[in-house]
């Protein structure tokens, strides 16, 4: 049984294909640029070639994310909360404990050892606090944003960012640019901002080990480590992270189809 | 005061919409053929800040005195003749835009928009309004509306704390004596015990009509909505008392013959709307998402205490049921613990699961849910908390995170 | 004769206004760069340039603006709310409201019939209904900022732009690109909340006529209509518009004795 | 930034005197707990010190060790734990800070806090007293007494509120003497309530001679420091000796011409609590233009002493009722901007300054309002700012400098006075 979870986030689509609910088949991601149903056909189309199955042996698909309601193929659609705490515990059956950053959110979750979330608390006014601002930083500072945690991680005396708003940090990093603070310690500086906002909302669910994070943001061992510091305790990452919404929702449809006991001979339309 | 833009409708800016326009005997509410007819109806007496309701009662010189929430004693207002109306704040379709200066950015909607709309002369048919002593909003809110609002009277109702002193129904009573001397001087009736009993005997009956449809809810979930179950109470705020005993009396009818149709859904106790209300999108949203409302505290009023002794004094009698027979909510003391509250109303209502639905900057909801999450927790009951503003942005992510509750529940 | 220069350091500009006999005589507009110092001495140097005139015939220098004590060269600071005042009562003596819309904050100042400011009120930081706000849904409509004004004209059904912030509004307006909502309609969607938004702090000091629009954002077109529609009034809006606070600091280092200690 | 570079003035010992009392005040809590020496919990306005402690309770004012926290920069750590249990971001700040502090172990720089055995809630001016004490109730079980003080909507209180109170007051003296088994004792009560009025007496000459020019006292900042004798040791021999000590020490001011602020420029009256966790720079700000403040309403939250609001031992439970009634934000809004309009032309003010409490609503819902009415009815020059009084988060130094800065150059302007301030880094 082949399902597949598809992760429609404001930033990124995610895809991912699951075997039984057990062996991940395959990942793939692309922008949201545009359409988001269409970027996300191209993610599914990406999977399904990588893998050599035909489209139609996926048995069942399974969508979250922000425009989960926006792709009409879906059997089902779930929370991302719900999926990305599953599929942290897919990855990392120790998690009990998700934190979740992605383009324009941030959340925490205290989950089960089934990954069930228990508790959870977001940002839901001011996106202060999430990826764009890491993109956004990147772009004054010229820096892709694959290098940033490597240059980050060299930091001596990070410098704190105190208006984590999105969009204003730019001023305030360019005066540090200015004060000829080291591009090391500013940029060490935006991940450590963005792991305090992090933690209030991980401090209003409770934390209890294993902390894993996932989202966008685990590309960046810098906000691993800043994470970890803030936190202070360990911090599990895994590179898959970033589907692990994807992964939660395939693993979901898995569950469904089972209860179900076969394959819905229809793409249900899908309600809500 | 400083000169005043007027409010977008008044301009035909995009939010503009045609004032209802109401018979004065309001047969429009008594005559809806159906609960869908009666809501549709609803919906548009709500959603209309110049409240049609009013404009038709008061065309013929009658009074209305506008109720803050969540106890005023609004029988005492329909004693002296004058026509009782919950102010529930301005809802969506109004534009802040005055009250913001008046009173601050950290305070929950319902008082920025009931200001709003007093700013702006959209209560001048009232003749004078009433707020409890429920929070230090509410009760700041009078001393800013006797400025804001001028030739309207005012009234602070102070409401007792201390439910054990011998002092305190005395206390009340006079209390509540000052309020009719307010009200005799904005063209109310003398005050006459009978009529006072006589109105109690009005408003017991409502409050046992509006109490069955909570019983229809526990246990028959699938046989009204909680958005109709809500609209069809919050009516009662807004027309006479004798039309709405007529409308509960007639949906009951409707309701005995209608199916129950269940589906897949959790049962919940939805905590913390006592004062300000949800948008109505936000109530559908609930049940929408996965969850039966099997009990709420929305709109408190109608049912802060379940009869008043219609026999003795009737002034010493409303004092009193005040005193001793009010719900536990969280603009009022508790005698027991918050903690052992929540889980007995977690018990009689059945409830997988507890909503707290807290109106932002709501601080009195805001302390409580601390208190009640502890004795969860300690039950491993679950339960989710969310915040909501009139004019609020976050619709997509509450749905988020009211479609997470639900599926942590509903999936293992 | 006295020239006077006044120097305003933005969050997002740098402008320069050079006075002479109550006569505007040069100014100069730059982006803030990351020193400021530079970028002041920069704005004065192109100013006088622009005026051909030299350094030393500078009587007075005022600097003002969040960057005004980077203005090291000057004699005098004053913030941008008098500035702003000062400014708007020159270029428009019957001002009664300056509402100013800059870079990264809103501000309504009341002024007396000398220009003095009477009262005022600014917004919190955040970028929300800011210039910065017009500038990122600009980019995410695949305009420059400069272009938006005009384009949104006779839009027919204003979008309802619900997030306040920037981030979300940037996304919710790159949805209603997706779904192929005329641009009009989403600009003028975005200045409805913006305006309402500046509404809510005029209201704060009162709203009288007359009201002059200063600051980078009244260079909008739609949003110089959009504040006229909602408040019924007419409302000045000079082509100087933006070198507003540089103008009224070059005036008030004209009431001070000249050569004043530095 | 533009500091003058001076310390604020102090007077030397009245100064150095309320630093020992407050000293020996927690001292004296250490250890305390228990029948032996009881704990009882009170809040600040219109609070009930003297007939509590005449049955032999220590009295904890979790207000005051909470602003004490905030001043000492110690109010985060609290206010985050109490976050972390779900306390909302909206909530106010004492409660944070000291449901904070209680789950923490009650450990401050000057000494644990302890425990409760009773708690009193005056509810006098803010329903956040309620929910606190509810919460403290749930946390610690012990007897709760519930003070009910109407709103005070008449310029003088109503017979039935007096009535309601005293009712209150003498149920309150049973359960005090069924706890501690002692009984009352009607004449201490009484020698207690003298002690109490020669204190208010002397706080309020102080607070009067803010209306001298210039101001010998600094009637916000300075007074702030010595509030803590009125409203904690009231009734005490020590208190009601220390305004002699500080009323001595203002003549000296005034014969020497040591004022607070050397050059007194302007002349504020002030509304709202102060931003403690940034209460030196806040001052700062002041102090840089020649500001002083000449009379405050916060200083009369515990009671509104030089509205004669004053306790009597002639009539003991007329006088507390009343006193209740009178505290600050037990004040309607119609007699709260009565009350201000009045400082200002009794102490001959310029302008007045208004700090808004983002957490508190009860001091803060309606300033703006208030701000209108002195702007566009009286024309008195007024500033708007916000900030809290323990969240150390909330206060943006630059952006209140901005706006303090404007508000001080126009008041300047239209004095016609003194050049504006030189380039400064
Ligand atoms: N290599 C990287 N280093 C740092 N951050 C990254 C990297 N790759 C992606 N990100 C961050 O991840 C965010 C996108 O996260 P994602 O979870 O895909 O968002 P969404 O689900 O909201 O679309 C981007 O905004 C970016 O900040
Ligand atoms: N030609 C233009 N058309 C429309 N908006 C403009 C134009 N030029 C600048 N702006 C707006 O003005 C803002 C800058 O305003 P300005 O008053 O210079 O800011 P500040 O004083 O804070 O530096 C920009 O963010 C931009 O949104
Ligand atoms: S919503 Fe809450 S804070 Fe607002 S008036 Fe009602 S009870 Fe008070
Ligand atoms: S501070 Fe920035 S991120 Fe937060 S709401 Fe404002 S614009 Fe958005
Ligand atoms: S008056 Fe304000 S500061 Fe004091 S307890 Fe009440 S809410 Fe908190």
């Amino acid at each position: 049984m082949i399902t597949c979870g598809l992760d429609l986030g404001a930033g990124t689509i995610k895809g991912a294909l699951l075997e039984d609910g057990q062996r991940l088949l395959a990942t793939a991601i692309g922008p949201t640029r545009g359409n988001p149903v269409d970027a996300a056909h191209r993610v599914l189309e990406r999977m399904v070639e990588e893998v050599n199955v035909l489209p139609d042996e996926v048995d069942y698909l399974c969508t979250t994310g922000a425009a989960r309601y926006a792709f009409p193929d879906r059997h089902l659609q779930v929370s991302d909360i719900t999926a990305s705490a599953r599929g942290a515990v897919f990855l990392l059956p120790g998690t009990r404990h998700v934190v979740d950053i992605g383009s324009q959110s941030s959340r925490a979750m205290s989950v089960s050892e089934t990954g069930r979330v228990v508790r959870f608390k977001m940002n839901e006014k001011c996106a202060a606090g999430a990826g764009r601002f890491v993109d956004r930083c990147a772009k004054y500072l010229q820096v892709p944003l694959e290098e940033m945690a490597p240059k980050a991680l060299a930091a001596a005396h990070p410098k704190m960012i105190s208006s984590v708003c999105a969009v204003l940090a730019e001023t305030e990093i360019i005066n540090n640019v200015a004060d000829e603070i080291p591009l090391a310690d500013i940029l060490m500086g935006v991940f450590l901002s963005l792991a305090q906002r992090a933690y209030i909302l991980m401090r209003n669910v409770g934390i209890q080990p294993e902390v894993a994070l996932v989202g966008g943001l685990v590309r960046s061992e810098a906000m691993v480590r800043a994470l970890e510091q803030t936190a202070k305790t360990p911090v599990l990452a895994d590179p898959r992270s970033h589907h692990a919404a994807a992964i939660g929702a395939a693993l979901l449809g898995h569950a469904r189809l089972q209860k179900l006991g076969g394959r819905p001979a229809l793409l249900l339309a899908a309600s809500g | 005061m400083a000169a005043r833009v007027p409010p977008q409708e008044d301009l035909g800016g995009p939010d503009a919409a045609p004032s209802l326009e109401l018979s004065e005997t309001f047969e429009e509410f008594a005559g809806a053929p159906s609960i869908a007819a009666l809501t549709q109806l609803a919906r548009e007496v709500v959603s209309d800040p110049t409240y049609p309701t009013v404009r038709a009662w008061t065309r013929r010189g009658r009074g209305a005195v506008g109720c803050f929430p969540v106890y005023t004693p609004q029988e005492l207002v329909h004693a002296m003749g004058l026509l009782p109306v919950s102010l529930h704040g301005g809802g969506e379709s109004i534009e802040i835009s005055h009250a913001d200066a008046a009173l601050g950015s950290f305070l929950c909607s319902i008082s920025k928009s009931t200001l709003e709309l007093g700013l702006t002369g959209r209560l001048a048919p009232f003749r004078a309004f009433v707020f409890p002593y429920i929070c230090d909003v509410s009760r700041n809110l009078e001393g800013i509306f006797s400025r804001a609002v001028p030739g309207a009277t005012t009234h602070m109702l102070h409401l007792p704390q201390n439910f054990r002193s011998e002092g305190t129904v005395p206390f009340l009573v006079a209390e509540y004596r000052r309020l009719i001397a307010k009200l005799e001087r904005a063209g109310g009736e003398r005050y006459r015990p009978e009529r006072l009993a006589d109105s109690i005997e009005l408003f017991n009956r409502q409050r046992t009509e509006v109490a069955r449809l909570t019983a229809v809810k526990r246990a028959q979930p699938g046989k009204l909505t909680l958005t109709e179950s809500y609209l069809i109470r919050r009516l009662g705020g807004l027309i006479p008392r004798e039309v709405h005993l007529q409308i509960l009396e007639r949906v009951h009818a409707e309701l005995a013959a209608r199916p129950n149709r269940t589906k897949d859904a959790i049962r919940v106790l939805l905590v913390g709307p006592f004062c300000e209300q949800p948008t109505l999108d936000l109530i559908e949203l609930i049940e929408q998402v996965g969850c039966y409302a099997v009990d709420d505290e929305l709109l408190q009023i109608y049912r802060w205490y379940d009869r008043v002794d219609p026999n003795g004094d009737p002034l010493e009698n409303l004092a009193s049921a005040y005193v001793r027979s009010t719900i536990d909510i969280g603009v009022r003391a508790t005698p027991t613990t918050k903690g052992e509250a929540i889980l007995r109303r977690v018990e009689a209502a059945g409830a997988q699961g507890v909503i707290f639905l807290t109106a932002k900057f709501c601080e009195p909801a805001l302390e409580d849910v601390v208190l009640y999450r502890r004795a969860l927790d300690r039950q491993k009951i679950p339960y989710l908390h969310l915040e909501f503003e009139e004019r609020s942005a976050a619709y997509e992510q509450s749905r988020l995170q009211l479609e997470t509750f639900v599926e942590s529940i509903l999936f293992d | 004769m006295t020239l006077v220069a006044g120097v305003d350091i933005g969050s997002t500009t740098a402008k320069c206004a050079l006075i002479e006999d109550g006569r505007i005589v040069g100014k100069s507009l730059a982006p803030v760069g990351v020193e400021l110092v530079k970028d002041a001495e920069r704005a004065l140097e192109q100013a006088l340039a622009e005026a051909r005139r030299d350094r030393g015939e500078v009587r007075v220098v005022t600097g003002t603006g969040y960057g005004r004590f980077k203005v090291t060269f000057g004699q005098f600071t004053v913030t941008e709310i008098g500035c702003h005042a000062k400014g708007a009562h020159f270029l428009f003596p019957g001002t009664r409201l300056v509402l100013d819309i800059g870079g990264q904050d809103t501000k309504a100042i009341k002024v007396d019939p000398n220009g003095e400011v009477v009262d005022f009120a600014m917004n919190d930081k955040c970028a929300a209904g800011t210039g910065r706000f017009l500038d990122v849904c600009a980019g995410a409509l695949g305009y420059d900022v400069s272009e938006i004004g005009a384009l949104s004209l006779g839009a027919r059904h204003p979008v309802k732009v619900t997030n306040t912030c920037t981030v979300f509004a940037e996304s919710e307006v790159t949805s209603y690109v997706a779904r192929g909502k005329d641009p009009k309609d989403i600009l003028a969607g975005l200045y409805g909340g913006i305006v309402s938004r500046s509404l809510s702090l005029m209201q704060r000091v009162g709203v009288e006529p007359e009201v002059t629009f200063t600051g980078g954002v009244s260079k909008n077109e739609g949003m110089v209509r959009t504040l006229e529609r909602r408040l019924a009034l007419r409302v000045n809006v000079s082509p100087l518009s933006q070198y507003v606070g540089a103008v009224g600091a070059a005036l008030y280092g004209l009431e001070r004795p000249t050569g004043a200690p530095a | 930034m533009g500091d003058t570079g001076t310390e604020p003035r102090f007077l030397t010992t009245a100064r150095d005197r309320q630093r020992e009392m407050v000293e020996e005040y927690y001292a004296g809590l250490a250890g305390a707990g228990g029948p032996k020496k009881p704990v009882a919990y009170m809040l600040v306005g219109g609070n009930l010190t003297e007939i509590v402690r005449s049955f032999g309770y220590e009295v904890v004012f979790p207000e005051i060790v909470a602003l004490n926290c905030a001043i000492k920069h110690v109010s985060l750590p609290n206010i985050l734990h109490a976050e972390s249990q779900g306390y909302g971001l909206d909530v106010c700040g004492y409660v944070k800070n000291d449901l904070g502090l209680q789950e923490l172990g009650g450990e401050t720089p000057f000494g644990r806090i302890p425990p409760p055995d009773l708690l009193v809630c005056s509810f006098s001016g803010c329903y956040v007293y309620v929910k606190w004490w509810e919460a403290l109730a749930e946390k610690y079980g012990c007897p709760l007494f519930m003070l009910d003080v109407p709103y005070l909507r008449d310029a003088t209180p109503q017979p039935e509120d007096i009535q309601y109170i005293v009712t209150q007051l003498h149920e309150l003296i049973a359960l005090l003497e069924k706890a501690t088994g002692r009984a009352f004792d009607p004449a201490e009560l009484r020698a207690t309530l003298a002690r109490s009025r020669r204190a208010e007496e002397g706080w309020v000459d102080y607070l009067a001679s803010g209306r001298r020019r210039p101001s010998p006292i600094e009637a916000y900042f300075e007074a702030v420091f010595y509030m803590f004798p009125i409203n904690v040791l009231r009734g005490t021999e020590v208190a009601a000796d220390f305004y002699a000590t500080v009323n001595a020490e203002v003549d000296e001011r005034v014969r020497s011409g040591m004022y607070p602020v050397p050059d007194e420029k302007f002349r504020l009256v002030v509304e709202g609590v102060p931003p403690y966790p940034s209460y030196r720079t806040f001052w700062d700000f002041f102090r840089k233009w020649g500001a002083v403040s000449v009379a405050a309403t916060y200083p009369k939250v515990g009671g509104l002493f030089d509205r004669g609001f004053l306790h009597d031992p002639a009539r003991p439970f007329e006088s507390i009722a009343e006193y209740s009634l009178g505290a600050y934000v037990n004040q309607s809004w119609p007699l709260r901007r009565t009350l201000i309009e009045e400082y200002v032309r009794d102490f001959g003010a310029d302008a007045v300054l208004i700090h808004g409490i983002k957490s508190c609503r009860s001091f803060t819902a309606g300033q703006g309002d208030l701000r209108d009415r002195l702007i566009h009815d009286l024309g008195i020059p007024t500033l708007y700012i916000e900030s809290d009084h323990e969240d150390p988060r909330y206060f943006a130094p630059a952006q209140i400098k901005n706006r303090m800065d404007a508000f001080f150059e126009s008041l300047d302007r239209r004095k016609g006075t003194t050049p504006l301030p030189m380039v400064s880094g």
